[in-house]
């Protein structure tokens, strides 16, 4: 458990060459720049250095393959250091001083709303690749996560079926937890369940004896928690040392998008139905290719998740964008990827809808068994039909507003 | 202190006016903006603390408190004028009250540092909390975890169209924050001030003088907290969104460390402190080989350990030292340890 | 006969079992003179502190000029017009001389008059060649003086003083007695204190302490010659 | 009936945490009037080098107990001659600089263990009262709670070395008096406030998911538990604890987990506004 000598090297590397990178004056006047804004330091920095890997070693396969329309791609990265005033900062750094053409990056909802507008204003083009709560309409952005909606539609059904129709849900008391708890209550009640009861926890709540009573007293037949975090984490730990796991069926929306799955022990994990876009047990050609790799970069791929493989993706997309329209101008760009583009990743096929500039993607819904997720179902194309209902870019392109999506 | 006023303000303006022509030309005004933000929200604790001897370990309450002020009657109203003028009066008047309740009762210094610290944390989690469409004031959704974006930023008075932001907000902040230090050099040049120095220095005797030390502390400390509350304003609409994080106890962690590190009993101490600071903050975000925390940590305890009076009063006594001029006043050493 | 300035009725203060303050009825007259005495723990301390407002008796009354002010925080008290002198030297440390006395003539005078009458205080204190050094660098003596001149600068006229003579050099003690009679000439003075040598020196009445109660009062040469004061004196001090 | 137990237990649960998670900051704040804010990050620690021992094969028991109170001690000892010991006498300035050793030790768990959530299943395992579940640990953790108080009593109440810690209490002259450097005193003390830390943080440990940053979640409400408590170490422990485990548990059932913190802080405000020199300032005067 000591500092791992690859990560202490990669650091290393990393630092150097974000050393080399940083005099702007130093880069090849006709590289492309892209800019990184992700937290990978604190708190938040289980979630942002995974996807600082990946997005790294997007861009290395790209230049290996000669670059974007014959020119090298830069990265230029920021440590936000789980501190939204650093989100706004490096935000303008990046688009007033270093000027770069595009932007990925981004965490929490909130971090994404402290820049959205700085990129909206200065004409810079942004990618988000984060499951979040979805409703964000702005031609400017695209959004490479999964939403709640494509999420829940799949889960639920799949976790009922398995349980019983009383569902009990816990959720993480922010925007994320608040929406996805409403679409659980949208399809459970479509499945002819019933929602008995519905607490939220603010994300450093550690302590769930009084609600593991609770859940007790409502006798539900399945148990959904969209819970965030660390200390969120507890509460899948007390639920097994309660002795509930056996008794009353669990299912989540995140657990497992940090790799959380790999905290708990198989006791305590075991048979929790999850649904994603992305697992590493995906037996996929494409996949497989994307550990090796990835284990070529890093050496180990247990780090990879949910949100590493949709920066990798949203790269991807970024760059067959930019083939397509032939330059990295902004609006050639933009309206590129809004014919519909597509790419096979590491989860599939993944699609931008033109109307929302989110993503089409599939979803797998799988078991937590021993540490890994096993994919039990799979829905292919699944669309971002909540987003949908508020949102339609074709028709508003100058929208501006993240929607709360009522249901 | 007993320098001639005229002097003192004739000094201090033309500092700040070199700095506003030279600062731009090194550190992007983006940047440079929020740095004298922080040197405002220093100063705000720097005052209460260094020359009330009063510790708050919630001074980012007043902070996070004048930030949601804006944000909220902003949305509601659509121009910043009256949201800045109640950021600052809302977080002074809340101050009043929490300090009236503290000193009144008469409470030692580290039960005064547990009921700021407990307040902080309420307003934490209760902001925290408030993700639910059922919190809205007005037409502001209190947005939770997630904060409020997208409110009015800075615009000319009356004039909701004309947006101040940019260079020009780097401007409107520091002349503000000149403002302020202005004040602040009235202030202590003052009666009032001069009291507070006693009162900082011995209550009971303050008191057997005649001085209702509990009001006079309670004055102080809303008027440190309405600097806070005005740093607050002006940081949300710099970021453009406020979150809980404004409130967090690491947030008030920082403006104390600040002041250690800057000095207490000086003017520019915190000021120096915070912006020098926050940018060492900014520029370590640029590497990832040491955790910053930890650096932000060892800058403390060294600071503790072997400068406890900080950075300015250190400088300046070297200052004296080497040039060997002025009168030889004794420095006030280790004016807070006395508050234990 | 004059007017009452300080009178205290029943006056009682208990700490958990213990009566530190015993039903003590007291009057002053204006411009008098008075000393508390009594042997260590016989209840003066917490007389002067229940009369000052640095505690809040258990039962009785405390008047001033007349008022009640029972219960009083010390500010309200000294800003009648009480000067208070604590036991251990209660001064602004970090401060001037000056500075120190100018803080208690600004509490009752506009800060021009406050700086006037501080410079005069400053004169007649002796403190010329000291007045802008600070406090903490004193001597015992001289943060003592300077504490009489910020009790005297704000002319008081009820003068409240705990063991203003204790640790000082005779020197000392002797420009001490002459400050002491220079604010009779407009307040009345209490003095609690212990050194029978110095109360010899100023007094004329007497109220002697024992067990929390006033055992007796009268004309200082009276007091010292009675069996009773003598016995309870040297009893306990021995 | 059965809720009403649950509850109960519950109840307890929540007391015996908060002693819990007090102890170590009260026995250094009591008997040197130093506070340790790095008191949570103790804590942390103490987590990590139980799941570290248990990952290198330690029994769980043995790891908690054993292991991380002595870690957790010498790394206080460490600290103590380092930074405390030039601080005696200093109360804020203590602060200030333990503060600074807890976003320190964050840093460097972080640059460790990273910033991923970690932790260990736990070690006994739930059981039925009628209807309902209760997590055995709960027991587990009132036990320990309940021993920990026996113990510190018994050993200020009954030993030597207790009567020097206690008369030190009182004047640090004391212990100089009895033949005893106060310097050594204080330095024992702090390794015992430390081992405490330690092993509330081991003892946590299986319940939540472990983070470098979670330290900050137990100091804010030990701060709070030991200042309400007051002059006495364990009357003051003790009581303090109990109220507010009551008053959040009540809270926590009757609304949610969140409204019972928020009654805790509401709670501890009121009380120190009533009794601003804590609790045994009024009762249990001159009880330990």
């Amino acid at each position: 458990m000591s500092l791992n000598r690859r990560e202490f090297l990669g650091a290393t590397a990393a630092l150097t060459t974000a050393g080399a990178l940083l005099p702007s004056a130093t880069l090849a006047a006709d590289s492309i720049k892209l800019g990184s804004i992700l937290d990978t330091s604190g708190i938040f920095d289980a979630y942002g250095k995974p996807m600082d890997q990946a997005l790294r070693l997007a861009i290395g396969e790209i230049n290996a393959g000669g670059g974007l329309l014959g020119r090298e791609v830069d990265v230029l990265s920021y440590d936000t250091q789980s501190d939204m005033a650093l989100y706004s900062q490096y935000a303008q750094k990046l688009t007033r001083q270093d000027q770069v053409d595009v932007v990925h990056g981004g965490i929490l909802s909130a971090s994404r709303e402290a820049i959205r507008q700085t990129m909206r204003k200065s004409k810079t083009l942004y990618f988000y690749n984060v499951q979040y709560e979805g409703g964000v309409c702005d031609r400017n952005i695209f959004v490479t996560g999964v939403t709640p909606s494509q999420q829940v539609e799949v889960l639920v059904p799949y976790a009922m079926k398995k349980s019983g129709p009383k569902v009990h849900i816990l959720a993480a008391d922010y925007n994320y937890g608040q929406i996805t708890a409403r679409w659980i209550q949208k399809f459970v009640e479509e499945n002819g369940g019933e929602v008995v009861a519905t607490d939220f926890f603010p994300l450093d709540v550690s302590d769930f004896g009084s609600t593991i009573t609770k859940i007790q007293q409502t006798a539900p037949d399945l148990v959904v928690a969209p819970l965030v975090g660390g200390a969120h984490l507890s509460f899948f730990r007390q639920w097994a040392a309660a002795g509930m796991k056996d008794k009353i069926a669990l299912a989540s929306t995140t657990m497992g998008v940090g790799n959380e799955h790999k905290v708990l022990t198989p006791e305590e994990g075991n048979g929790i139905m999850v649904a994603y876009n992305y697992s590493q047990e995906l037996d996929t050609p494409e996949n497989r290719a994307f550990k090796e790799k990835w284990e070529a970069a890093y050496g180990d791929t247990s780090a990879i998740h949910e949100l590493a493989v949709s920066t990798y993706q949203g790269i991807m997309l970024w760059a067959e964008g930019v083939k397509k329209a032939g330059t990295v101008d902004r609006m050639p760009v933009i309206e590129a990827l809004e014919t519909g583009i597509s790419i096979v990743g590491p989860a599939g096929n993944i699609a931008i809808d033109p109307q929302t500039h989110h993503a089409t993607l599939d979803v797998h819904v799988m078991e937590v068994e021993n540490q890994g997720m096993t994919v039990m179902e799979t829905f292919n194309q699944v669309a971002p039909v909540d987003t949908q209902q508020v949102c339609n870019l074709q028709e508003n392109p100058d929208d501006n507003t993240q929607y709360e999506i009522q249901i | 202190m007993r320098r001639p006023a005229a002097r003192d303000v004739a000094g201090i303006l033309v500092a700040s006016a070199l700095l506003i022509a030279v600062m731009p030309m090194l550190i992007g005004t983006y940047t440079l903006t929020v740095l004298v933000i922080y040197g405002m929200l220093g100063l705000s604790l720097g005052l209460i603390w260094g020359f009330g001897g009063i510790l708050c370990f919630g001074q980012a309450a007043f902070f996070g408190l004048g930030a949601y002020v804006y944000a909220i009657s902003a949305v509601n109203i659509g121009e910043s004028t009256l949201p800045m003028i109640l950021a600052v009066l809302v977080t002074a008047g809340f101050a009043a009250l929490l300090g009236a309740m503290m000193f009144y009762g008469r409470l030692g210094d580290v039960y005064l540092g547990v009921i700021t610290l407990v307040v902080t944390l309420i307003l934490f989690k209760f902001i925290n909390t408030t993700a639910g469409p059922q919190y809205v004031i007005g037409k502001a959704r209190l947005g939770g975890f997630n904060g409020i974006p997208g409110f009015q930023t800075l615009n000319v008075p009356g004039d909701p169209e004309a947006y101040i932001w940019g260079d020009q907000l780097f401007y409107v902040c520091a002349v503000a924050l000149v403002i302020v230090v202005l004040l602040v050099t009235w202030l202590l040049r003052s009666s009032f001030g001069r009291i507070a120095v006693g009162i900082r220095e011995n209550e009971t005797r303050m008191a057997l003088m005649g001085y209702d030390v509990a009001a006079r502390k309670t004055v102080l400390f809303a008027v440190g907290a309405a600097i806070a509350g005005l740093a607050g304003a002006l940081f949300a609409n710099w970021a453009e969104i406020v979150t809980p994080n404004l409130f967090s106890l690491g947030q008030s962690a920082e403006i104390i460390i600040w002041c250690i590190v800057g000095g207490l009993g000086t003017r520019l101490g915190p000021i120096v402190g915070a912006a020098g600071l926050a940018y060492l903050k900014f520029m370590l975000g640029q590497q990832s080989m040491i955790d910053n925390t930890l650096i932000m940590g060892l800058v403390l305890v060294l600071f503790v350990l072997f400068l406890p009076r900080g950075l300015v009063p250190a400088v300046a006594s070297l200052w004296r030292a080497s040039v060997g001029r002025g009168t030889r006043r004794r420095p006030s050493r280790h004016r807070r340890l006395r508050h234990g | 006969m004059a007017e009452t300035v300080l009178e205290t009725a029943g006056l009682t203060m208990r700490f958990g079992g213990v009566t530190a303050s015993d039903n003590v009825d007291f009057k002053l007259r204006t411009r008098e003179l008075r000393c508390l005495i009594g042997p260590n723990g016989a209840g003066k301390s917490t007389f002067f502190k229940c009369v000052t407002g640095l505690l809040t008796p258990s039962d009785g009354h405390v008047f001033m000029r007349g008022q009640e002010v029972t219960g009083w925080h010390p500010h309200q008290v000294a800003a009648l017009g009480v000067g208070i002198k604590t036991q251990t030297p209660n001064v602004l440390d970090a401060l001037s001389v000056h500075e120190n006395i100018w803080l208690a003539a600004r509490r009752f005078f506009d800060p021009a008059e406050a700086g006037a009458r501080t410079d005069e205080m400053i004169d007649r204190l002796a403190l010329g060649p000291i007045a802008r050094a600070e406090l903490g660098q004193l001597a015992h003596g001289e943060r003592q003086r300077v504490e009489l001149g910020l009790v005297a600068v704000a002319d008081p006229w009820l003068v409240l003083l705990d063991e203003p003579a204790a640790g000082m050099s005779a020197e000392d003690v002797e420009r001490m007695t002459a400050i002491i009679h220079d604010m009779t000439r407009n307040a009345a003075v209490v003095i609690v204190e212990h050194d029978m040598q110095f109360i010899r020196s100023i007094a004329e009445t007497v109220t002697v302490f024992h067990q929390g109660a006033v055992l007796m009062e009268d004309h200082v040469d009276r007091v010292m010659s009675d069996e009773t004061v003598r016995r309870v004196y040297l009893g306990k001090k021995a | 009936m059965d809720l009403s137990f649950v509850i109960l237990v519950e109840m307890l649960y929540a007391i015996a945490t908060l002693v819990l998670i007090s102890a170590g900051l009260a026995v250094v704040f009591g008997m040197m009037k130093v506070i340790n804010l790095a008191h949570g990050e103790f804590m942390m620690m103490g987590g990590y080098a139980t799941i570290t021992a248990v990952g290198l094969g330690v029994n769980v028991f043995v790891a908690m107990l054993i292991i991380a109170p002595i870690v957790v001690g010498l790394i206080g000892l460490v600290v103590e001659r380092l930074v405390i010991r030039h601080l005696y006498g200093r109360l804020v300035d203590t602060m200030l600089a333990t503060w600074g050793l807890s976003l320190v030790f964050i840093g460097l768990a972080t640059m460790i263990f990273g910033n991923t959530t970690t932790g260990i299943s736990t070690p006994i395992s739930g059981f039925a009262v009628g209807r309902y579940q209760i997590n055995g640990y709960n027991f587990f953790i009132i036990v320990v709670a309940i021993v920990l108080v026996i113990a510190m009593l018994a050993v200020l109440k009954g030993t030597r070395l207790g009567l020097i810690a206690r008369g030190t209490m009182q004047r640090s002259e004391m212990a100089a008096a009895l033949g005893y450097s106060p310097d050594r005193i204080y330095m024992a003390t702090f390794f015992c406030g430390s081992a405490l830390s330690g092993l509330a943080g081991a003892i946590l440990a299986p319940l939540v998911g472990l983070v470098p940053t979670s330290g900050g979640a137990y100091i804010a409400k030990a701060f709070i538990t030991v200042i309400a408590g007051g002059p006495s170490l364990i009357a003051g422990l003790v009581s303090s604890a109990t109220s507010f485990g009551v008053v959040s548990q009540v809270f926590t059932f009757a609304i949610s987990p969140v409204i019972g913190d928020v009654a805790l802080l509401i709670a501890a405000v009121v009380l120190l506004r009533a009794m601003p020199q804590g609790i045994t300032s009024r009762f249990f005067r001159g009880k330990l």
